[in-house]
């Protein structure tokens, strides 16, 4: 069966400011992955890692200066092969996005329940009464109380949780088959956190969308994954099933972002630490990206750049340490 | 033993809608109410709660930021008024979350680092150069860092310059508002490690504002749990984490991600934090609370004891 | 795009409006007049600007004028009145003393706009309306000398002068009687009249005009239109529509007038700088006529008495000598404003050349200076023997350009005669409203003001006209001149029926007047006339009489 | 809502009330009472003569009961009489109103119109060819003195081309629409050139900040068209900021257009108001700044009022 969505070789890159023509910095450094039909695919990594540009890519939406090349084959055809109009016609219809900070995501000015219907007179043909009126549905599908009111209010008159859940329903909207939800829990408290998790496990099992599910936060991933992959400036650096990269992380930044996290059951007097900071795409040039931060790096780490190998079934690590 | 400092009876209100010549009426917000709490000598005191429950107003009460609107603040016994503070304020510093925000973008760290030894007064200029090199190199920033400025260092440094101008004044107590949030996780237990390492060597008292209950595990030794700008739990780390007598606080410990153990589904608190202009009758927490009977709704529960080291307000606690 | 579709949808608006008909074919019997001024009222008697002067001559007519040759000559009367044809005789007063009685002789056939004709009793209302103190008006003008007036007839009356005097002959502007005196009687006692005259509350009334025009649209600071008044007894006007319009910037007055939309401007000093004119003609020599006709207004600095400089008669003389006013008339004005010895123009009548003049000469300057104890010092400025240095101000008003350049031209002459001049300008009404009435400035102070021909100089040499606090600073005097024999003089001016007596009057007051050095003397300002090339009929004066008076031989 | 316009008003009338007395005061401060200037045409005055002309115009009252006799009659509608025209202050002070108000709507409109045309094309590529040429046209049309501008115009479309005349409100004998619309063209342009500079300058960059923002990458991403993202959803937030600019200077175009008016041989307020104040026309200054506070005024009212239609977060109360 081939997967709903397989990426071959992406990149985003950027020209460089003031450099020579030509050359440019690879934010996101050739990756492939897959998430099949009704999956969640977990992308894990830190700020500059590529993880929200490789969202961006799939909506075809790098902001200018930015390139992105690579094959995106969705459910058949290949995405970045498409004409910009056709790209249109994807966006918000077959594959949807959600964002971080739904309080700027919205339109401030524009009625949440217009919002909504837009997706849907945008994608389904509706006339905008009746994409209105489906818009009260929406809003009840991700559990929002009295959601005619709702529909008619302003982002600002919804509290951080209910904006969240209005931002999945116009992403639901338009009936889409993928969706990437970026960082979509980080700006809410914990209790919120958990109803959103919640509500999007829900929902895919009642739809059956496959969800690409950024976030820097292990914790929240592994509570929503199937699949996992952990990027690092710009390169995909361990993949696996979410249970398998848990119980037998191998690459040693998985293991090292594992281990740095504060455990309820274990309290240590000193936690496990990565030394050094976050590497920015262009580090390590030919070499590992990771090597400058990694306890087991050594001259061949920085000669060359480790190549994906699959230790186990469906379980990649880019990293010439790791033991098979 | 007198507690560091001591918050009695702490409520802070805001005014809301104060109209010019032809106003209108006014609301009140009440961000803290009658807080009753104390940080003792090189304790760590975690402040938890939801945004909005009034952690940092809190904390800002504390660093001197906010002047609550009653009750009042002891620091190290004696009630602090106008003349006290003078002193007080060397002893308690603040570290914010925000690490790009917080410093002077046109100060060199040298500067910035004894900017609270500069506003005092009583150093001299060699006397302040060699303590901010003592604490470049205590918060582990390279030594050339002195001359460089906020702008060349990656959040986590940053965070790092922060905590050594929180330090320079040589405090007792550091307010430490969300200092981590902003940072990347794998930077993170740096800081926390760093933290715990600076308060050992000099014997500081943390008052940790968070809203990660597994970083507060990790650090403190007290938690205070809070619910719209109400005191719900005060306990020590272990019988919090053990036993939480509070609803909420067994919500907000369910609520929490942890790897390798799936959140039991429907084990959340559904609904979010009333407006705090508009707070519930009786107990605050009601509308949410699993365990709600009709004597939440009309009585406030008191803060009472419910175990060693241990109170809730609750009228059904465990 | 739709916002491409706007731009062109607004372009083509613009171009339908730019080559929709306009007004370029217009008619030649129409002749618009550019104005940098609006008259504020066109009552003849409220106030006396030139604009609202020149305005009212194309619709009513003084009783006599001087023609352009500088000739008295009745506009609505038959015969100018004199002692020689008899209209004027010398009579004995009731209280002793003689006074003079003056037959005016109205022309029969004159009638107002709406057909009522023009007579003795309009003579008399004009004159009580006017010597009524509770008119509003700024001053009775000419008929201020009447007190009395007999109606002979319809035509004919008699004014009865209090004193006798040799300017018995000339006469200003009738009211009509038939409308004003209504409003009159009802507003004089509260002051009102000035509000509710007819000239101001219905200035198209035609009634009240009895011109070869009347005013047909009056819209106050945009533009007065006049046309034909069909009762006019005299020659009929060729150009039957006349637009007075008002464009206050004279750099977008040229280009009206470069662009045909306004036909010329008024001469008389309220249209073009007279550079403007000039650079106009050099560019433009063969698209217009011009005229520069020196006119009565005299330009020249006055001299503050008080400050201890220029109390010395010598240090005077010598800022004159020092000034080469020649050539500064020369570079700035084209030789066109000729250079002045006296406040009488050379036109005049009683204009003497034999006078002390103070031609361009720096030795003399020097000597004088010396004599008075200034010697050059450091930096090239005189000190007297005390070392103070030889400094003065001269002010004028702000925002004139030509002014200001005069003003660089004298500072630079004087700065070679070792005598520092410090600049400080002031804008008009701060300038005329306190500093030059209140005599309040410390050195020098340029300025112009015109009279008519003949007129005595008593509101500016004489003692009696110096403002004090205590007469609310009313007086014109504004050099504080007091003479006891030009006192004398300015009497006899106005008294002397003998015309050789009176020349010599004239003569002695100019000599006086050179001699005291109180002013420096500049130049007359002349009237730079820029007019179409086919408009014929067209006679600049150069006095208070102006072109309009004669509007009805305009023609192309 | 009601409560609100209310208040406002009431603050406005307060304010007004207070500005005629502050503005009485000034004017009464200037050198020269308004007697001067007449006087300085006409020699020769006696000082009974003067004395009684001061009576005749009310001058010799003290100045704060000259202006509580002004008050109570402004009050009953009655604004004086001007002294430089000749007739009751409304008589010149409502042709002017309408005259400026046509103006300055015309040029008001095209300049705001202009702006946000020029304004979102050059947001749209922020640095590229069409951004330049337009910010130097905004630029030009803020440094350029607006003086020598409609010289310039006037110069080049009625003196060398003959398509418009070059002054004026209406040809003698004609003053059809198209007359009037003939002469109003190069005024308006030359007044909306001179405003639109600023005006493009805050639209560019008020859009640019909005065509960043994420609810605009959320609307891109939702699969709108680029013209609806930036005419539909950008376009309202962009106009927050920028429509209270435009409705506060509309009050000081308002005042501000004395130039033009005098360059265009306009008579609007502009130049009524400043050649009362040369002119020493007490009641018609007073009048006509009184006016233009009213209108500064009430563009602050409809600015606030616009902020809150635009933009739901703000409540007016």
């Amino acid at each position: 069966m081939t997967p709903l969505l397989e990426v071959a070789d992406l990149r985003v890159c950027f020209p460089v400011r003031g450099a020579a023509r030509g050359q440019a910095r690879d934010v996101v450094a050739g990756i492939g992955y897959a998430i099949g039909e009704g999956r969640t695919l977990g992308v894990v990594g830190e700020s500059g890692c590529g993880k929200s540009m490789t969202a961006l890519a799939l909506m075809g939406l790098v902001p200018p200066p930015g390139r992105s090349t690579g094959t995106l084959n969705f459910a058949g055809h290949d995405l970045n092969a498409q004409s910009p109009e056709a790209w249109r016609r994807t966006r918000g219809g077959q594959i949807a996005m959600i964002f971080q900070e739904p309080m700027t995501a919205l339109n401030p000015v524009m009625p949440v329940g217009h919002q909504i219907a837009e997706v849907m007179v945008l994608h389904r043909g509706m006339s905008w009464p009746e994409g209105e009126q489906h818009a009260v549905g929406m809003l009840e599908a991700v559990g929002i109380n009295s959601p005619a009111e709702r529909a008619r209010a302003y982002p600002h008159q919804l509290s951080g949780g209910m904006r969240q859940r209005a931002m999945i329903a116009m992403a639901l909207a338009g009936e889409p088959r993928l969706l990437i939800a970026d960082e979509p829990t980080t700006a809410l408290d914990v209790t919120i956190q958990a109803q959103i998790v919640d509500l999007m496990r829900e929902l895919q099992e009642r739809i059956g969308m496959a969800i690409q599910f950024i976030s820097h936060n292990l914790a929240v991933v592994s509570e929503i994954a199937h699949d996992i992959i952990v990027m690092y400036a710009g390169r995909i650096v361990e993949a696996a099933p979410a249970e398998q990269l848990f119980a037998d992380p191998r690459h040693p930044y998985t293991r090292g972002l594992i281990a740095t996290l504060p455990d309820f059951e274990h309290r240590l007097a000193r936690l496990p630490v990565i030394p050094g900071v976050v590497a920015s795409a262009e580090a390590g040039a030919g070499g590992c990206r990771f090597a400058d931060r990694c306890a087991l790096a050594d001259a061949g780490c920085r000669a060359a750049e480790p190549p994906a190998r699959e230790l186990q079934p469906g379980h990649c690590v880019a990293c010439f340490k790791a033991a098979p | 033993m007198t507690p560091l400092v001591e918050l009695q009876d702490i409520s802070v209100r805001f005014e809301i809608g104060a109209g010019g010549l032809f106003g209108r009426a006014r609301r009140t917000l009440a961000a803290a109410e009658r807080v009753c709490l104390a940080v003792g000598e090189g304790e760590t005191l975690a402040l938890v709660g939801e945004s909005g429950s009034g952690k940092s107003t809190l904390g800002n009460v504390v660093a001197g930021l906010q002047a609550p609107s009653a009750g009042s603040l002891r620091f190290r016994g004696r009630l602090l008024d106008a003349a006290t503070w003078r002193e007080a304020r060397r002893a308690i510093q603040i570290v914010f979350q925000d690490p790009f925000g917080a410093l002077d973008p046109r100060m060199p760290v040298s500067e910035i680092i004894v900017e609270p030894l500069r506003i005092q007064g009583s150093f001299s200029a060699a006397e302040r150069a060699a303590r901010a090199a003592a604490l470049v190199e205590q918060v582990g920033l390279p030594k050339d860092a002195l001359n460089r400025y906020p702008h060349e260092f990656s959040g986590g440094q940053r965070q790092r310059i922060a905590i050594a101008r929180a330090l320079s004044p040589r405090p007792a107590l550091i307010v430490a508002d969300e200092p981590l949030s902003a940072l990347d996780v794998s930077i993170q237990s740096q800081v926390l490690n760093l933290m715990k390492e600076l308060q050992e060597r000099n014997g500081l008292a943390y008052l940790f504002i968070s809203h990660d209950l597994a970083v507060v595990h990790h650090l403190v030794d007290r938690v205070a749990v809070l619910y719209l700008g109400r005191l719900v739990e005060v306990a020590t780390r272990e019988a919090l984490f053990a036993h939480p007598q509070h609803p909420y606080t067994r919500a907000l410990l369910d609520s929490v991600p942890r790897i390798g153990r799936r959140r039991p589904r429907g084990r959340t608190i559904g609904g979010e934090m009333p407006s705090p202009l508009a707070p519930p009758p009786g107990c605050v927490f009601h509308p949410r609370c699993p365990k709600a009977q009709a004597r939440c709704r009309a009585e406030v529960p008191a803060l009472d004891e419910t175990g060693p080291g241990q109170r809730a307000a609750c009228h059904f606690p465990g | 795009m739709t916002i491409r579709r706007w731009i062109a949808a607004a372009a083509a608006a613009l171009m339908l409006l730019a080559f929709a008909p306009g007004t370029q074919a217009a008619p030649k019997d129409t002749l618009t007049i550019g104005v940098a001024q609006f008259p504020s009222s066109l009552n003849p008697y409220i106030d006396s600007l030139v604009v609202r002067n020149y305005v009212l001559e194309f619709a009513v007519r003084p009783v006599t004028a001087f023609d352009p040759a500088w000739k008295n000559t009745c506009m609505l009367c038959t015969e100018v009145p004199t002692l020689a044809n008899g209209l004027v005789r010398i009579v004995d007063l009731p209280g002793g003393g003689k006074g003079m009685d003056v037959t005016i002789k109205l022309k029969p056939d004159l009638k107002w706009g709406d057909g009522v004709p023009v007579t003795s009793r309009d003579l008399e209302f004009t004159w009580q309306a006017a010597t009524n103190p509770k008119s509003g008006f700024s001053s009775p003008h000419l008929w201020g000398r009447v007190k009395g007036v007999s109606i002979v007839d319809a035509h004919t009356a008699v004014l009865h002068l209090a004193k006798v005097q040799n300017l018995y002959n000339s006469w200003d502007t009738l009211l009509p009687a038939h409308i004003e005196a209504p409003i009159f009687a009802k507003g004089v006692a509260d002051g009102s009249y000035i509000k509710t005259s007819a000239y101001n509350a219905a200035p198209t009334t035609p009634g009240l005009w009895d011109g070869p025009y009347l005013v047909s649209k009056y819209q106050s600071g945009v533009e007065i239109v006049l046309k034909p008044n069909p009762y006019w007894p005299g020659r009929k006007p060729a150009i039957r529509t006349i637009v007075i319009k008002l464009i206050e910037n004279t750099a977008a007055l040229e280009q009206n007038l470069l662009s045909g939309d306004i036909d010329m401007v008024a001469g008389e000093g309220i249209g073009l700088t007279i550079d403007q004119a000039l650079e106009l003609q050099k560019k433009y020599p063969k698209r217009f006529q011009y005229s520069f006709r020196p006119s009565l207004t005299y330009e020249h600095i006055d001299l503050q008495i008080d400050n201890p400089i220029l109390k010395d008669v010598r240090v005077r003389q010598a800022l004159i000598y020092a000034v080469n006013r020649k050539l500064m008339v020369d570079k700035l004005f084209g030789g066109m404003q000729p250079v002045a010895d006296t406040w009488v123009n050379p036109l005049d009548q009683y204009h003497t050349d034999n006078v002390m003049k103070y031609p361009y000469d720096r030795k003399q300057a020097a000597a004088l200076l010396k004599a008075a104890g200034w010697t050059p010092g450091a930096g090239g400025i005189c000190h007297d023997a005390k070392g103070q240095p030889l400094e003065l101000t001269l002010m004028t008003t702000s925002g004139n350009r030509l002014r200001e350049l005069q003003e660089q031209v004298l500072q630079s002459m004087w700065k070679q005669a070792c005598i520092k001049v410090d600049i400080k300008n002031e804008p008009p009404r701060t300038l005329f409203g306190t500093t030059v009435k209140h005599r309040s400035y410390t050195g020098m102070v340029m300025y112009a003001w015109s009279s008519n021909p003949g007129d005595s100089p008593r509101q500016t040499l004489s003692c009696g006209e110096i403002g004090t606090a205590a007469n609310h600073w009313t007086g014109d005097n504004a050099i504080a001149f007091c003479d006891r024999r030009m006192d004398a003089d300015i009497s006899a001016a106005e008294t002397e029926l003998d015309p050789a007596k009176l020349k010599a009057t004239w003569v002695d007051m100019q000599q006086i007047y050179a001699r005291a050095a109180r002013v420096i003397p500049l130049f007359f300002r002349a009237d730079e006339h820029v007019y179409p090339l086919g408009l014929k009929g067209y006679t600049p004066t150069g006095h208070g009489d102006m072109t309009p008076l004669w509007a009805e031989n305009w023609h192309f | 809502m009601t409560s609100y316009l209310g208040r406002r008003v009431l603050q406005s009338l307060l304010v007004l009330l207070v500005m005629s007395f502050v503005i009485y005061g000034l004017i009464g401060l200037m050198p020269g009472d308004p007697l001067d200037i007449m006087l300085a045409s006409t020699p020769g005055l006696t000082p009974q003569a003067v004395a009684r002309l001061r009576a005749i115009y009310g001058l010799d009252q003290p100045l704060v009961l000259r202006y509580w006799h002004w008050l109570i009659a402004a009050l009953h509608g009655n604004l004086g009489y001007s002294r430089l025209h000749s007739v009751p202050v409304m008589a010149v002070l409502l042709p002017a109103l309408w005259q400026t108000t046509k103006l300055m709507t015309a040029s008001f409109v095209v300049s705001v119109a202009g702006a946000f045309g020029l304004g979102i094309v050059a947001a749209r590529r922020p640095g590229g060819v069409a951004d330049g040429l337009i910010g130097l046209l905004a630029f030009g049309g803020m440094s350029v003195p607006v003086f020598w501008l409609a010289l310039m115009m006037i110069l080049v479309f009625a003196v060398q081309l003959h398509w418009l005349p070059a002054s004026g409100i209406s040809t003698v004998g004609e003053g059809g629409l198209l007359d009037v619309l003939r002469h109003l063209v190069l005024p308006v342009v030359t007044l909306s050139l001179a405003t639109m500079g600023g005006f493009i300058r805050y639209v560019r960059a008020s859009m640019i900040e909005t065509l960043r923002m994420d609810h605009v990458r959320t609307a891109r991403a939702k699969g709108a068209s680029e013209r609806r993202v930036v005419l539909v959803h950008a376009f309202r937030n962009a106009l927050i900021p920028v429509v209270t600019i435009m409705a506060l200077s509309f009050g000081t175009l308002f005042n501000g257009a004395l130039i033009t008016e005098t360059m265009y041989a306009q008579p609007g307020m502009g130049k009524m108001i400043y050649d009362a104040i040369q002119g020493n026309d007490f009641n018609l200054a007073l009048s006509g700044l009184l006016f233009a506070t009213m209108v500064t005024l009430l563009s602050n009212l409809v600015a606030d009022l616009a902020y809150g239609w635009l933009d739901p977060r703000i409540a007016l109360k």
